[in-house]
């Protein structure tokens, strides 16, 4: 275990835009930090918001949602569908008493490789920033869901 | 949710994991073979029975490995870690398929552009790696074996916009024995080319080579032209289109018109005529906007009619000798159907007006580049004598500037291709007409593709003026000697670094290139996408420019972005192309990416019913139910994810594949000993 | 494992990063880099013709990190502040807010050739910070005195003019909160510093 | 009722008298109420900006944070002069669009026990006010001796349309709204080239024959249209027009006479309102003669203050400026 908090995200990406940015981060070889783990959907509008709270309620520390820009979907539009749900998601966290800042919404082109990465490495410090989320735990107070103090998400990531 | 939840779901699977070394593109951050070991320890009770690695999985000799598992060890499903699966995911469906395991049971995880590329600390790229891996076991035990769509195409193919991209396109299919129908919106085809006087690198007479081209259309067998007329509704799919189109009035029989113009002669309303002699001339209230028109039939402005607008006159219907005027005509609505789609709805030219610094609108003598393309036209309101506001006078000299509307924020940031050599042609009429001194104020000369260079080495040639500077404004405010009633560009000179003031008689804007007015609502007509400026979107920029996401629908020409006319014809060719494959084919495949409602579950809310931007989803109102049709559906997922009641699934990415994917990348399937280190 | 970031190796010359450093002083965004060199700003400059240099080449030398030539160009202060480039620039450049900058930078690095102008604005500033308000009078005679001593009978008519027509004070008005904005003013220059 | 927080800027108590004299005249026919911030400061023009950038800032944003302090029925700050309100417009802006000023600017303010929130209020220029929330129907009504026959050049100058940050004006060169509102007053109104062009701003202090010359081009430009008068909205715009015309005469040997009002002026002479109560007379280019063709007659000249030719030679400064030592 090392001393800083390493935490895990898991990201949703678009299968035209911000997928093919990962892509091109890899072929341009631009390095961002190794905590995000990505999902690939065909749409930002695929995002179900019971994605987000299964990721965060299984060990994930924070979610990065992203969908093309604004105009740019290539479905038309389901990328305003994804935007709202995301203030959905957001606004429901925060009841929840859970920092809505651990899920952020990203718009990527596939071609901006450098600005995924850069917004993965911003990310992964403002998560760091917020600590481990520890969900149920937080929630409900330790050992009232067995299963999951069981799980071992935690100590299988360095 | 862990696997004790659900035990039989895992029952019987048998998969295989391959991990790619890509020699040491992923080797050289990632511990391949501590991969290959954990996979087999410690996802052996997810089903893997084989884990495998390898220095190139994608070269013949790893598919042959994968195929010779799949058929000895029994493999029913196949995970490959190795690159994107934009790169490969073909390759090893193809391979799974020839060992006889349906293509969509193998799952490609990138563990090369989104881990060896982009991680440099290796313990940690490993690890990674192995989530990575993990994601994708867990993900391929929900995939379904799955077939592709299979769909007719009918023969007929609509072309929608008559100029010059839309008439090659519809030229193309005709000419190889297909039915075309061509929707203009305008009384005749011909579109922005008919407009204009020569054509730049050549200077070949544009109505020279368009005519004919025109004339064909008109008279093809295979085409049927409607114009005058606008779609209004699409409905159906790829292969098989229900389109609706609106005829407008005419007030002219078409089977009785003989096209002899004898009612233009006698109709004593005259207008400006705004389209096409771009306000610049005019025009009867019935016309043909110009005298190749085709078809030749005239139209009756119904707005600027005197008998329509005040109850009398009469002249056409008076002296028509076929009796073809009816003022009683209505609109009508036709209903075809076609297996395709070309949209070739060209563009609108920029507003120069609102380059407020430049005058146009305000000052009579800044032209826009159409108004030229007019005044120099020899069938134009001067009959080709190139002259100012006050018909007579002859420039003694002529500012052009570049860029209006383009490479500009305020305005639109594209470039928009034409202007710089259209910019070149008006330098060489002005010149070759008048005589006049020339000046072109440019940011930057751009004259790619063949010829082009030449052209401008020869305006150079020819004596025209060039000044490096974005024209700073355009005023009638005298302030120097000599500057008296005249027009004065105001720019710096960026290569000698010094202001200068130009007077000149005359000042062309070289107008740049927009994404028709309505190109949001057409796109939204036929199910495609617009870039952020309105450009219609293709399906891939450089390997797909013709197609759009949604299949069926094609596009040529300007509607795509700013385009000359070689490009143009290009791309109506390419489209036809496209289009003339399928055809032949009788049917298409389609990728099984799709969404479908288990109607036992669907309690007809119908909140999935809007959110589809294909019109994919009926509702049956009569079992209260809704259906989506396949063909119809792209697969973006956005009814799956937005149904209150679950009904919907979507193929290749349900919530099964993505909650197992999410509970596999986080490791929740390792045994809880297991640590990774 | 440590961040990685995604910030290439930095060149440690200052003039390199004088665009950054000019950037990092112009209040909002300045997308000087973003400069095309078209010249629309040179080309709609009413007073270009008294510039060492049009706008458009002191942009090209601060991004040539031609550092001491840009700073000591007139061009900033004969800049009038009528933003023609500003609205016209297609690149969105905040080019009066750049020539602030650079003026103030010149008076940080005294690179200023004439003291005309710094002077003004820093007589300006002065009465400013004493009083609250600006004062015409003051200003207009100290700043001729110094600068332009064989003009003031020239401009006596009109001083007279603007006296007799109750249009100039001899008196300096000071504000109330006077304290209150020396307290402000202070504390503004102390981040300065800083930032 | 038209409520706003005023600004008056620094010129409005000493050069531009005129233009506050007018515009307390019209407020009462226009039900305009202007309710001045309490204790404003200068808005540091175009020079503070120019010397360090948080003070400059901090200078402007106390207007604003007093504004806000005050702010009740109304949110809108109104300024009259350009610069005053670019200054408070482009504060406004920047600390929205840059969180770093925004904090700089702030935590300078907290020195003064001050705070602003930027985007809380709304800031305006007095034309834009009386355009369009009073409106140009309104204006009509009053207007009992319409300015028929008198050709007017409508001069905005720069500061007012441009960079225009939040889209308030009809173009940011050649903008109508000083067109729309003269010709309601029945005015003959040109199409004035250069109606958003500079007229020197600070210019006659640093580089005279710079400013001299940006002076010279506006005037000679609303000659050749044969204007009777230039308008101004801008204390420093009618101060280099006006005050600085004859020196520039003499620069370039011309004999121009182009006397220039405040549209306030021109808005109050329409209504009806006497000469002397709108600050007509105090242009030291006299409008007499133009006024006349609307039949106006303005205040007698001011008698000419007592000659000190015996005291004119070379070099001399103005003996009558005991305020001199005050100031250094």
């Amino acid at each position: 275990m090392s001393e800083v908090f390493e935490p895990v995200i898991i990201g949703f990406t678009c299968n035209w835009c911000s997928y093919r940015a990962a892509d091109l981060a890899g072929t341009a070889r631009i390095k961002y930090p190794p905590n995000v783990r990505l999902i690939r959907l065909m749409c930002s509008g695929r995002l179900d918001p019971t994605f987000v709270f299964k990721a965060l309620s299984s060990g994930a520390d924070g979610v990065l949602i992203t969908g093309c820009h604004p105009g740019e979907c290539h479905y038309i539009e389901q990328n305003y569908k994804a935007l709202r749900r995301y203030l959905l998601i957001r606004r429901t966290l925060k009841q929840m008493g859970i920092e809505p800042g651990r899920v952020k919404l990203v718009w990527a082109s596939a071609a901006e490789g450098v600005r995924l990465a850069e917004e993965i490495t911003i990310l992964v410090e403002e998560i760091r920033q917020l600590g481990p989320l520890d969900w149920p735990g937080k929630i409900t107070g330790k050992g009232q869901v067995a299963f999951l103090e069981e799980s071992p998400a935690k100590e299988a990531v360095v | 949710m862990t696997s004790q939840d659900n035990p039989e779901k895992d029952q019987g699977k048998r998969i295989g994991v391959y991990v790619c070394h890509c020699g040491t593109n992923i080797a050289g951050t990632v511990d391949v073979e501590d991969v290959r070991d954990w996979a087999l320890e410690k996802l052996g009770d997810r089903g893997v029975v084989i884990s495998r690695d390898y220095k190139f999985m994608c070269s013949s000799l790893g598919q042959e490995l994968i195929e010779k598992d799949i058929q000895e060890e029994k493999l029913d499903r196949v995970v490959v870690a190795a690159c994107s699966p934009h790169l490969h995911e073909k390759t090893f469906r193809t391979a799974c398929s020839k060992a006889g395991l349906n293509p969509y049971l193998c799952e490609l995880v990138s563990i090369r552009e989104q881990v060896s590329w982009v991680h440099s600390d290796k313990v940690a790229a490993t690890a990674k790696a192995k989530a990575v891996l993990s994601g994708g076991v867990e993900r391929v035990i929900h995939h379904q074996p799955l077939d592709p769509l299979h769909v007719p195409i009918q023969p007929a193919t609509l072309v929608v916009g008559g100029g010059i991209a839309g008439i090659q396109a519809a030229l193309e299919i005709a000419d190889s024995g297909f039915p075309v129908y061509m929707v203009e919106r305008e009384p005749s085809i011909g579109g922005h080319m008919a407009q204009f006087d020569k054509t730049f690198p050549t200077l070949d007479c544009a109505a020279c080579i368009l005519t004919p081209k025109m004339v064909d259309v008109g008279s093809h067998n295979n085409i049927t032209l409607l114009t005058w007329s606008e779609v209004v509704r699409v409905e159906g799919y790829v292969g098989n289109f229900t389109v609706t189109i609106k005829k407008k009035p005419r007030y002219v029989d078409e089977e009785l018109c003989t096209g002899c113009g004898i009612c233009v002669e006698k109709c004593p309303k005259k207008v400006i005529d705004e389209v096409f002699e771009a306000g610049l001339g005019y025009r009867k209230a019935v016309y043909t906007p110009f005298p190749q028109s085709v078809p030749k039939f005239p139209v009756i402005d119904y707005e600027n009619c005197t008998y329509f607008q005040k109850g009398t006159c009469k002249a056409c219907e008076k002296f028509c000798p076929t009796g073809a005027i009816d003022f009683n005509q209505k609109e009508e609505f036709i209903t075809i159907q076609v297996g395709n789609i070309i949209l070739a709805t060209g563009y609108d030219l920029f507003d120069g007006r609102r380059v407020t610094q430049y005058g146009y609108g305000r000052l009579a003598n800044v032209y826009t580049s159409l108004e030229f393309e007019r005044l120099s036209n020899a069938a134009g309101p001067t009959n080709g004598d190139i002259v100012l506001r006050d018909g007579v006078t002859h420039p003694a000299s002529v500012g052009i500037i570049h860029c209006v509307g383009s490479r500009d924020r305020n305005y639109n940031n594209y470039c928009s291709v034409i202007c710089c050599m259209q910019g070149l042609k008006f330098a060489h009429l002005v010149k070759e007409r008048t005589g006049a001194t020339v000046y072109n104020f440019y940011i930057d000369m751009r004259t790619a593709y063949k010829a082009y260079d030449e052209f401008y080495q020869r305006v150079l040639e020819e004596g025209t003026l060039f000044v490096r500077g974005k024209v700073a404004e355009v005023t009638d405010a005298a302030r120097l000697p000599g500057e008296e009633g005249k027009l004065i560009i105001q720019t710096e000179d960026t290569l000698v670094g010094k202001q200068r003031r130009i007077p000149v008689d005359m000042v062309i804007l070289s107008i740049g290139l927009e994404p028709r007015a309505d190109s949001r609502e057409v796109a939204k007509l036929f199910g495609i996408s617009c870039s952020s400026d309105g450009w219609f979107t293709e399906k891939h920029p450089k390997l797909d420019p013709v197609a759009t996401m949604t299949e069926g629908i094609f596009i040529a020409g300007a509607a795509q972005g700013p385009k000359d006319i070689p490009t143009s014809v290009s791309q109506g060719a390419a489209a036809a192309a496209r289009v003339l494959g399928r055809i032949q084919q009788g049917e298409i495949e389609l990728e099984p990416v799709r969404a479908t409602i288990d109607e036992s579950r669907c309690s007809g809310c119908r909140i999935c019913n809007n959110l589809c931007p294909f019109n994919a989803i009926l509702f049956h109102s009569d079992r209260m139910v809704s259906e989506i049709n396949p063909a119809l559906c792209q697969g973006c997922g956005t009814c799956v994810a937005a149904c209150p009641a679950g009904a919907i699934s979507g193929t290749v990415f349900s919530n099964e594949q993505i909650l197992s994917q999410i509970e596999g990348l986080l490791l929740l399937n390792v045994a809880p000993m297991g640590g990774t280190g | 494992m440590s961040i990685q970031t995604v910030v290439s190796p930095q060149d440690t010359n200052p003039n390199v990063r004088f665009l950054e450093e000019v950037s990092l002083h112009t209040a909002g965004v300045s997308r000087l880099e973003m400069c095309i060199q078209c010249g629309t700003c040179g080309g709609s400059c009413p007073s270009a013709a008294d510039m060492d240099h049009t706008p458009r080449m002191l942009f090209a030398m601060v991004r040539a990190g031609m550092r001491t030539e840009a700073l000591s160009s007139n061009t900033p202060w004969i800049c009038v502040s009528c933003y023609h480039c500003v609205v016209r620039c297609p690149q969105e450049v905040h080019i009066a807010d750049v020539m602030y900058t650079l003026k103030s930078m010149a008076i940080k690095n005294k690179l200023y050739k004439d003291a005309t102008a710094p002077d003004f604005s820093q007589t300006f500033v002065e009465m400013v910070e004493n009083y609250g308000r600006s004062y015409e009078f003051g200003l207009a005679t100290r700043h001729y005195l110094k600068h332009f001593p064989l003009r003031l009978p020239n401009m006596a008519p009109m001083g007279l003019g603007m006296l007799t027509k109750k249009r100039m004070d001899l008196r300096p008005k000071k504000i109330k909160g006077i304290d209150q904005l020396q307290a402000i003013l202070e504390r503004a220059k102390e981040v300065e510093a800083v930032s | 009722m038209n409520e706003y927080l005023f600004y008056p800027g620094c010129s409005m108590e000493s050069n531009a008298i005129a233009y506050s004299e007018s515009l307390k005249a019209i407020s009462k026919p226009l039900e305009l109420v202007l309710k001045e911030i309490d204790d404003w400061n200068c808005c540091g023009a175009t020079e503070y900006v120019g010397i360090s950038l948080t003070p400059a800032y901090a200078l402007i944003t106390r207007n604003l944070a007093l504004a806000s302090r005050q702010a009740k029925d109304s949110h809108t700050v109104v300024a009259p002069c350009s610069a005053c309100y670019l200054n408070l417009a482009k504060a406004d802006y920047y600390m929205r669009e840059s969180p770093r000023l925004n904090q700089n600017v702030n935590t300078a303010l907290a020195a003064g026990g001050l705070s602003y929130r930027p985007g809380s209020l709304e800031i305006r220029h007095l034309l834009d006010v009386i355009i369009n929330d009073i409106g140009l129907a309104e204006i009509k009504k009053h207007v009992v001796r319409p300015l028929s026959g008198l050709r007017v050049a409508p001069y905005l100058g720069c500061m007012v349309p441009r960079p225009d940050y939040d889209q308030r004006w009809s173009d940011a060169e050649h903008p109508t709204e000083l067109d729309r509102l003269l010709k309601a007053l029945g005015a003959e109104v040109i199409d004035y080239p250069l109606k958003t062009h500079c007229c020197g701003g600070h210019m006659t202090q640093i580089s005279p024959s710079t400013a001299f010359e940006l002076i010279r081009r506006l005037i000679s430009s609303a000659d050749q249209y044969h204007a009777d008068l230039m308008v101004t909205l801008c204390p420093m715009c009618q101060m280099n027009l006006d005050a600085y015309q004859n020196e520039t005469n003499k620069h370039f040997g011309t004999h121009y006479h182009m006397p220039i009002l405040f549209f306030t002026q021109l808005i109050g002479l329409a209504f009806g309102l006497d000469a002397s109560e709108l600050g007509i007379g105090r242009e030291l280019v006299s409008a007499r003669a133009a006024l006349s063709k609307i039949g106006v007659e303005p205040p007698p000249e001011e008698p000419k203050p007592p000659r000190r030719r015996k005291e004119k030679t070379t070099g001399l400064p103005m003996p009558q400026m005991p305020a001199e030592e005050e100031v250094v």
